[in-house]
């Protein structure tokens, strides 16, 4: 008869109405500036650069390799190499990023950056309240603005962060090891032959 | 039909326009609708020329969100296209991230491991309920529907996007496959969260069809309109949903078993009148079907790698030639076609955009029809214009 | 379906005068494809949708691909007679080739559920002689299509119900898929900079700074 | 602090005109229909923000008029190709004052991603006077309000009287904006120099 | 059965008891306290005159009075509803609708409630834009022409005991009459904008409005052939007290309620309302007759729509609902003006669900479901109400005439369609 | 004279003269309306309130939605006549006030010009019913056929278009039979894709 | 209260007015409204001189002017329905032209 | 029906009323334009909106008459209800008689209505 599925559909409104008043699932709404919906630990949305301990010039894991700035699909990314070297993590002499701007006007979020760094050193941040009426000044994110600690990367990625954390420990270790081997090496070289190679050798 | 015939130029034509110089009629009207309006589905245009409210003429508009992807593309390198598929259709950006790592894995000869494959269909089947959501919402919108419907939908799209992000990180551009395989492991959790949502999904269709499937309005605006006949629709190279609904039996999933469909049991639900309401049933009822893909995909996911080990990320060049690579998308038939010179970018980049080809005939369908039917004739195409003009 | 060669075999058979070459792909997709010439290819396209054994009645893809002329080194496997044994033999070969533009079509075959059938038409050259004639009256889904490639590439397709530019507005007069289109030059300013875009920014006069 | 001094001060000099400036700038704010028109990604992300999940009609700003006439906001949500820029400014043009422009991601602001494009337009501040820029491809819905708010700040903001009183009280400032027309490649102008001034190219150190 | 309705009756018997005696000049008080309150207003006002234009005076003062009061409360009930619609809308849609906008100057929400006087602010301060090529006069005149007459018509709506402006004997035909301007002003609006989706939208309006018209009057028929009386307060009068145990409205007669439910669907499409928003239908016409309109000009159009729908939920309370009887006699210490507002209150949340709920009509079916099902439905009717009249109150009348109102509606609804067999279907799959 | 009866004739009668001189059509109808209205209060100045509101229905309801869309239909609100009058506009203003000057003399000269009203006629809804349907049940039904001769009349006379019509029905019908596609439509692969 | 004769000559002007309008417009709408108002200016009459009557309970001028009403109301419809059947024939509503055309 | 012309006055008061307050908050509001916010009208402004597009060719062109069917269908039935009214008032007193004169009343409009239906004059083309 005519009106039948009028009829149902205004019952299911009517359920939806009345339910939004006991129901969650019914009230869907997170009323965002006074609530936030919690963030996925994958969420990304801008590039940040990681940097060690305290002082976020000295700290930065950056080397200013450039391959982001070359594999960055929209070009956002804008690097300057240092003529200097600074020691990195490892206490390795390494050049650093003069310049590191990255236009969040351009940036697609796409990740690939994140993806190509050898470094561990750039990595996608969660922030997304950035809208601003200066399109120049506003956007356009210098070395500082970047630069942020470890315990960032922890506290919005807990299993990424340890995860990079352990692959640095190990190429620090590798890296040590090797430093190891490379001076007893010298050493070896240095002291006199008939000498009992040590026991880490083996 | 012999062959002169078939060449003379002239299209094949559902309706023969009707003559503008009948005196006896209503001045004709030319109106544009778009680029801005509420129901082009964003920047799209139609030129109507309308006797009364009736159409006589109509002719579509391309171009006003043609961004050059192709283009680019050729110069960007073959990784770095991936982001870009997902702003084609920027409702499926997973579909399309799938499409483009098939064609790619085709020309460059990459396996995909099983455990990729599944998560793969996982997510495309998810990508193919939040897609056929929203155009049941947004068509109902088109029809006048003050947003519940539309509201519905998107409350249910928020859940799959929800699933999105915790996998790939972003909501709508997942960025997810990679040639050989896919970025990332689900994450802990991701699979439970995944099977809840596929536990409750059909109380949500249910709601739906209550809420409009056997509504006189809907069906009296829908029934008969915008009839596409079969024979038409497979000569207009119509694709998707759209192609079933006229009758076809043709599903690319099934035609073509790619990745690894033929492991799922699925029907394909199929119209007989080619109208918009075929069109808008046989995507619920795909849905359904979708559904069950998704139950048997989340219970099997086998364990293993997720990446092919001969796949690279950086330097990627596949030894020159071509290959086209399609899948079925939500929106029909997805398609890219590659060239490869042997160098870091890619020749030729070709989208074959399933619902810009769905388009063709969208004047045939709507002439004689009045401009309340074109909306919604529009809205049952599902066009997004990302993907219509690229 | 039937081997490439037997549908080449086929069209030959069928329409008289077809010149149909095989156009042979090495990626490990193997989609070889056929190159017709332009004055049957109407009629191939029809043999191929009405052939009972083909059915190719479903135009999936046009699209366009420019071939600017290009001299070009090829490694080519040559077998040669080397002390009475043949083996094969990669020699450096240089072949000039002259620019042509082709369009390229996927045909696949719904009632048979085969394809895809890959055609190929090439134009004469790439300045003048850049017809091919169009496939639209027998398969409805190519209009479009050839509308894009008409705007992006130049093919002007004969026979062809309606060729006007579809992405780009009227008034532009180039063929921007083109490889040898030079894009306007309104990088007047870009935060980051890079290469070439720096260069040109530099000389559209805004600033001179930039490292 | 400063501020409130200040205004303090003025309250007390004009208590009337202070009390219609508040009424001004809070009816203004509370009621800004944005114009229903979305061009590519961001228009779905700014659906998703009025739909269920995001409510941006509790800020009363559901109400998506069609007409420009109507509208108080337009959210360019979206790439401007140059194809499309032509209608964004007559439709901008079209709108009654008081008027705002959110450009909503990249695409808008700079071209985004597409900025490499030929028919793609490097930010719609190359046309219009945008207030206020939304970063992200697209920007979560949260983003989106948040850059609501930032709007609604900023219309809280703006004086009734006086020189820095927001442009669409100033009889001599422009309401509609030249519209670009269609060149053999480009755009003619490709921009709107009175009010697209960016600085010069110094990457800074 | 029996305990339930003699809980029933000694509740009643206690209540009545009860207000039957304080209470009842309390309740009468309230009942009457708009009617005091105007009266000592107009009387205190014209004792400001000179005695030998006192009568004039305080004709024009009342009127003044009542005039205001009535476009006072129906405004404010205006802006309310916005609200309520709004929020209405968004908790069918599992959302909060507007809840920020409180009072100016203070950060106190009032749960959205302020939201329509930032509206109003805003639509104030907004630029009027009148488009070049339009007709600038008529442009001006529409918003205005459309406002006029709705207001017109509030004047026969008794809202309470005792609380109508103007007691017509023609009231209904008053009603009708004035409400065929609102037609003309959207043809104004429509084609003074030189739109095409404006004058597509004017044209389409004009045509819905007048094939509605029709069954909306002749729905209202049958009403005042029992009641006999054109005037509203008549037909209040003739709903008083109890049929049976159910209130002598006459929704509750077989063809009350036929002519209720014809009268709804009528009055919908004649204010415009969904699934009739086919004039100002969005996703085809963008904003319809209004598109050219901007800022207070288009409010009074909102304005204009809003009102119509109250006087016309109005008049359906008048004709069908017992105007501002209470249901129950037990309820009659609750004021009359009470009751109205609830019952207008219910309908308007009858219009926001169907609003919430439905999609919109196409226009040929628009026209189709006026001329082919509601306008003979609604003849019907008419001799539904004759066979009522002229039957003995008995259960065979009920029958024939529940039968007189089924048959011709399935039937027509049948038809409806045309040969186009609208219909769920059952479709096939193949593996 | 009163001052509502002066208000009522002033409004009527410069209403009805824009209606008659103004140039374009669609606000000669919108003058007309206010003359209508005008002569509708003359009818409730004169305790003619049934008729009155009738006057309204009919008229500002009915008519000139007729007449508005007459001026749609033919395209009268667009093109304002070349010249407004027609050559015969001295001839045809003579005449009118040559009428207008005998009727004023009539009147004049009558005996009742300056009857009184009786002060209260009294006249309900429910007696011009009962008179109606009673001494005036004649014309009544005549006025019936009346009108049903004209609604049948007039739309044959505006619905000249008839066979374009017929053939559009036609067309659609076609439209709404899928499984019988048109003859223009060539089925390239009959039958063929279907399962 | 107004004496008879202001109704009387208030109806004349009006009819006069419509006259002039029917004589000398050339648009047949215009035509039309003229006739309209002229028969509105009876009708103006009719209640005038039922109300000023001896026995205004006799209803007959009430009675006339309903009928008048509806009788006008169908001279309308029909009389425009000519105009629209004219115009569809040569392309005008101009009296004069259609005049000319005629033959 | 006391007091006939003294209860127009209250409609008079109604009429200026309703005038005056659809008048009263655009006056308001063209106070404030000229106070505070100029009016800036333009020809890009104040073109006709047409989705964006300059709008081409005029938007009063000539309608379809199938609008006027429905208006002369509309008219007659607007006159009808003019007799319908006073009968339904009067009808509980009348005789039988005077209701079936309006049942015939009615049939012949009804007549007239069916006909255009079976005509297509009901159906929307």
């Amino acid at each position: 008869m005519l009106g039948k599925g009028i009829i149902k559909g205004l019952a299911e409104t009517a359920r939806n109405f009345f339910g939004s008043f006991v129901s969650e699932r019914r009230l869907t709404t997170v009323p965002y500036p006074d609530a936030r919906q919690p963030l996925a630990e994958n969420t990304r949305q801008f590039p940040f650069l990681v940097y060690d301990g305290d002082d976020w010039e000295q700290g930065l894991r950056c080397v200013a390799c450039q391959i982001c700035e070359k594999e960055c699909p929209p070009q956002c990314i804008y690097i300057v190499k240092s003529k200097d070297k600074k020691p990195d993590y490892k206490g390795q002499m390494q050049f650093y990023p003069a310049v590191f701007d990255i236009d969040l006007a351009v940036c697609m979020s796409c990740q690939i950056c994140v993806e190509v760094c050898p470094f561990e050193s750039i990595k996608m941040d969660t922030e997304f309240e950035l809208s601003t009426a200066d399109r120049f000044g506003g956007l356009l994110f210098h070395k500082k603005q970047l630069a942020k600690p470890n315990a960032h990367y922890h506290r919005i990625h807990p299993t990424d962060a340890a995860a990079s954390d352990a692959v640095l420990a190990a190429e620090k270790a590798k890296q040590e090891a090797k430093a190891r081997a490379a001076a007893e090496a010298k050493a070896k070289a240095a002291a006199p032959a008939p000498v009992a190679p040590p026991p880490s050798a083996s | 039909m012999s062959i002169a015939a078939a060449t003379n130029g002239k299209r094949h034509r559902l309706v023969p326009p009707p003559s503008p110089a009948d005196g006896a009629l209503g001045e004709l009207l030319e109106i544009s609708m778009g680029p801005q309006h509420p129901s082009t589905h964003g920047v799209f245009r139609m030129n109507l020329v309308l006797d009364g409210e009736r159409v006589v003429k109509l002719k579509p508009v391309f171009g006003y969100l043609h961004r050059n992807h192709e283009k680019i593309a050729e110069s960007m390198s073959y990784l770095g296209s991936m982001p870009y598929t997902d702003r084609l259709d920027y409702f499926c950006s997973l579909t399309n991230n799938w499409a483009y790592a098939l064609a790619v894995e085709k020309l460059a000869g990459l396996q995909v491991p099983e455990r990729a494959e599944y998560i793969r269909v996982i997510t495309a089947e998810l990508t193919r309920l939040q897609n056929h959501a929203c155009l049941g919402g947004f068509l109902l919108q088109d029809m006048g529907a003050s947003g519940t419907p539309l509201m519905y939908a998107f409350r249910e799209r928020e859940k799959i996007l929800d699933l999105f992000e915790a996998l790939t990180g972003a909501r709508m551009m997942c960025n997810y496959m990679r040639f050989g395989g896919c970025r990332c492991d689900l994450p802990p959790g991701w699979r439970e969260q995944a099977q809840r949502l596929v536990a409750e999904f059909p109380a949500f269709l249910d709601e739906f069809e209550a809420l409009l499937n056997e509504n006189e309005i809907l069906m009296a605006r829908t029934q008969g309109v915008g009839v596409l006949p079969a024979s038409l629709a497979v000569n207009a190279s119509i694709s998707g949903p759209m192609l079933r609904a006229s009758g076809v039996n043709y599903d690319i999933r099934k035609v073509d078993r790619y990745g690894i469909y033929d492991r799922f049991d699925f029907q394909v639900p199929l119209g007989e009148h080619g109208d918009v309401y075929d069109r808008y049933m046989v995507r619920i009822l795909e849905m359904r079907e979708s559904l069950k893909i998704l139950r048997a995909a989340l219970a099997d996911l086998p364990e293993g790698p997720i990446m092919d080990p001969k796949a690279r990320l950086r330097g990627f060049r596949p030894k020159p030639g071509e290959a086209y690579g399609r899948i079925e998308a939500p929106k029909g038939e997805l398609g890219f076609y590659l060239i490869s010179e042997g160098g870091p970018h890619p020749y030729r980049y070709r989208v074959r955009p399933p619902s810009f080809i769905n388009l063709t005939i969208l004047e045939d369908m709507c002439l004689g029809q009045l401009v309340a039917d074109v909306v919604i004739i529009l809205g049952s195409v599902d066009i997004v214009l990302g993907e219509v003009d690229r | 379906m039937e081997t490439l060669a037997q549908i080449k075999a086929r069209i030959e058979a069928a329409v008289a005068g077809a010149v149909v070459e095989m156009v042979p792909n090495d990626s490990p997709s193997g989609q070889h494809s056929l190159w017709v010439d332009n004055s049957h290819a109407v009629a191939v396209a029809q043999f191929l949708r009405e052939d009972p054994e083909l059915r190719f009645d479903f135009c999936s893809n046009v699209t366009g691909v420019d071939w600017p002329e290009t001299e070009r080194t090829e490694k080519v496997k040559t077998t040669r007679l080397v002390d009475g044994v043949e083996t094969s033999v990669e020699e450096i070969r240089k072949t000039k080739r002259p620019g042509f533009l082709e369009v390229v079509y996927h045909l696949y075959s719904v009632a048979l559920k085969h394809g895809p059938l890959i055609l190929r038409l090439r134009t004469e050259n790439r300045s003048d002689q850049v017809q091919v004639p169009s496939l639209t009256p027998v398969w409805r889904g190519c209009e479009f299509q050839e509308r894009e490639v008409f705007d992006l590439f130049g093919v002007v397709f004969t026979g062809h119900p309606d060729l006007r530019r579809i992405l780009m507005w009227d008034e532009f007069t180039d063929h921007p898929m083109r490889k040898d289109y030079v894009e306007p030059d309104d990088y007047e300013y870009e935060p980051t900079p890079h290469d070439e875009v720096l260069v040109k920014a530099r000389r559209s006069g805004r600033g001179e700074a930039g490292t | 602090m400063m501020e409130t001094a200040l205004r303090s001060e003025l309250r007390k000099q004009g208590i009337f005109l202070t009390t219609l400036e508040e009424l001004y700038n809070w009816g203004r704010k509370n009621s800004v229909w944005p114009l229903g028109f979305g061009l590519a990604c961001c228009a779905i992300e700014m659906i998703a923000a009025s739909m269920a999940r995001w409510d941006l009609a509790r800020f009363g700003a559901e109400v998506f008029r069609p007409s420009p006439r109507q509208a108080d906001l337009m959210v360019v949500a979206g790439t401007v190709t140059k194809k499309m820029a032509p209608q964004v400014v007559r439709l901008y043009n079209q709108m009654a004052e008081p008027k705002y422009v959110i450009a909503m991601g990249a695409c808008a602001i700079s071209g985004g991603p597409f900025k490499q494009g030929y028919n793609v337009l490097k930010g719609i501040d190359r046309y219009l006077p945008v207030d206020v820029h939304i970063p992200g491809c697209p920007p979560r819905p949260e983003a989106l309000l948040h850059a609501f708010m930032t709007l609604q700040q900023k219309i809280a903001a703006q004086p009734l009287t006086g020189p820095h009183r927001p442009r669409h009280l100033i009889a001599a400032a422009p309401s509609e904006y030249p519209i670009p027309e269609f060149g053999a490649h480009d755009l003619v102008p490709p921009n709107n120099p009175e009010i697209w001034q960016p600085p010069s190219i110094t990457p800074a150190a | 059965m029996f305990p339930r309705r003699l809980s029933v009756f000694i509740l009643r018997q206690t209540l009545a008891a009860y207000f039957g005696g304080l209470g009842f000049y309390m309740t009468d008080a309230l009942d009457q306290i708009f009617v005091t309150t105007k009266q000592f207003l107009v009387a205190f006002l014209a004792g400001l005159f000179p005695p030998a234009w006192q009568p004039l005076a305080t004709l024009l003062i009342s009127a003044v009075v009542m005039v205001a009061a009535i476009i006072g409360v129906f405004a404010t009930l205006f802006a309310i509803t916005t609200v309520l619609e709004r929020k209405g809308l968004g908790r069918m849609q599992n959302r909060h609708g507007p809840n920020r906008v409180g009072i100016p100057f203070t950060q106190i929400r009032l749960a959205g409630f302020g939201q329509p006087a930032a509206d109003g602010i805003k639509a104030l301060i907004k630029e009027d834009v009148v488009p070049v090529a339009a007709d600038k006069v008529v442009h001006f005149l529409a918003p205005v022409v459309m406002v006029v007459p709705v207001i017109l018509a509030y004047a026969v709506l008794p809202v309470g005991r005792n609380m109508v402006a103007l007691d017509l004997d023609a009231g209904v035909l008053f009603f009708f009459a004035v409400g065929g301007a609102v037609e003309l002003a959207v043809f104004m609006a429509g084609w003074s904008s030189r739109n095409k989706y404006a004058l597509l939208g004017a044209m389409r309006a004009i045509a819905q409005m007048i094939s509605y018209e029709i069954p909306l009057i002749l729905a209202a028929v049958p009403v005042i052939m029992i009641a006999r009386s054109l005037s509203t307060t008549g037909i209040i009068a003739a709903q008083a007290g109890q049929a049976g145990f159910l209130p002598a409205w006459f929704v509750f007669t077989p063809w009350g309620f036929a002519g209720f439910v014809l009268f709804m669907i009528a009055a919908t499409a004649e204010s415009n309302r969904s699934p009739f928003d086919l004039p100002e239908g969005e996703s085809e016409l963008v904003a319809g007759y209004f598109t050219e309109y901007s800022g207070f000009k288009f409010a009074l159009f909102f304005l204009a729509e809003y009102l119509g729908l109250f006087v016309i939920s109005g008049l359906a309370i008048t004709l069908f609902l017992g105007g501002w009887h209470a249901p129950f006699p037990w309820l009659a210490w609750l004021p009359s003006w009470f009751w109205f507002f609830v019952k207008l209150l219910g309908l308007i949340f009858v219009f926001i669900w169907l609003r919430g709920t439905l999609p919109r009509l196409r226009l040929d079916q628009l026209m189709n479901f006026a001329w082919k099902f509601l306008l003979p439905l609604t003849l019907i009717n008419l001799l539904t109400v004759a066979v009522w009249h002229y039957l003995s109150a008995s259960g065979w009348r009920w029958a024939v005439c529940v039968l007189m109102v089924i048959v011709p509606y399935v039937a027509l609804g049948r038809g409806l369609w045309g040969h186009r067999r609208v219909r769920k279907r059952v479709y096939r799959y193949a593996e | 004279m009163t001052l509502s009866f002066a208000l009522i004739a002033l409004l009527t009668v410069v209403a009805a003269l824009a209606a008659m001189l103004l140039r374009n059509l669609v606000h000669c109808a919108l003058a007309m309306v206010v003359a209508f209205v005008g002569i509708a209060a003359a009818f409730l100045n004169l305790d003619a309130q049934f008729v009155g509101f009738a006057q309204i229905l009919v008229y500002v309801g009915a008519v000139t939605i007729l007449i508005v869309f007459a001026v749609l239909l033919t395209r009268g609100g667009l093109a304002p006549e070349r010249s407004l009058f027609s050559t015969s506009w001295v001839w045809g203003g003579g005449v009118a006030l040559a009428v207008f000057a005998t009727l004023a003399w009539a009147i004049r000269q009558s005996v009742i010009r300056d009857r009184q009203p009786l002060p209260e006629p009294d006249v309900t809804v429910k007696q011009i019913g009962e008179a109606l349907m009673t001494r005036f049940v004649l014309p009544l039904e005549v006025i019936g056929l009346l009108l049903t001769a004209a609604l049948i009349g007039a739309v044959i006379i505006a619905m000249k278009e008839a066979p374009a019509g017929g053939k559009r029905e036609k067309e659609s019908a076609d439209l709404e039979e899928p499984g019988n596609p048109p003859s223009v439509m060539p089925p390239p692969t009959p039958e063929g894709g279907l399962s | 209260m107004t004496p008879l004769a202001g109704y009387l000559l208030l109806s004349a002007l009006l009819f006069c007015i419509g006259l002039v309008g029917a004589l000398t417009r050339r648009n047949a709408i215009i035509i039309l409204i003229g006739i309209e108002l002229m028969l509105n200016a009876a009708n103006l009459n009719f209640i005038a001189f039922w109300r000023f009557s001896e026995h205004p309970e006799a209803l007959t001028g009430i009675m006339f002017t309903i009928f008048a009403i509806g009788i006008a109301a169908a001279e309308a419809a029909v009389g425009l329905a000519l105009i629209i059947a004219i115009y569809r024939h040569y392309q005008t509503t101009n009296v004069d032209e259609v005049n000319q055309l005629k033959g | 029906m006391a007091l006939a012309s003294d209860s127009y006055l209250v409609l008079v008061v109604f009429l200026i009323a309703a005038v005056l307050f659809a008048l009263g908050p655009l006056a308001l509001a063209w106070l404030w334009r000229r106070r505070f916010s100029p009016a800036k009208p333009g020809p890009g402004k104040n073109a006709v909106y047409e989705c964006g597009l300059e709008s081409q060719g005029d938007a009063w062109v000539r309608f379809r008459s199938e609008y006027y069917l429905y208006a002369i269908v509309f008219l007659v039935f607007d006159v009808e209800a003019v007799f319908l009214l006073p009968f339904a008032v009067a009808f509980t007193g009348l005789p039988v008689g005077a209701a079936v004169a309006m049942l015939v009343f009615l049939l012949l409009l009804v007549e007239g209505l069916v006909w255009a239906w079976g005509k297509g004059v009901l159906t929307w083309r």
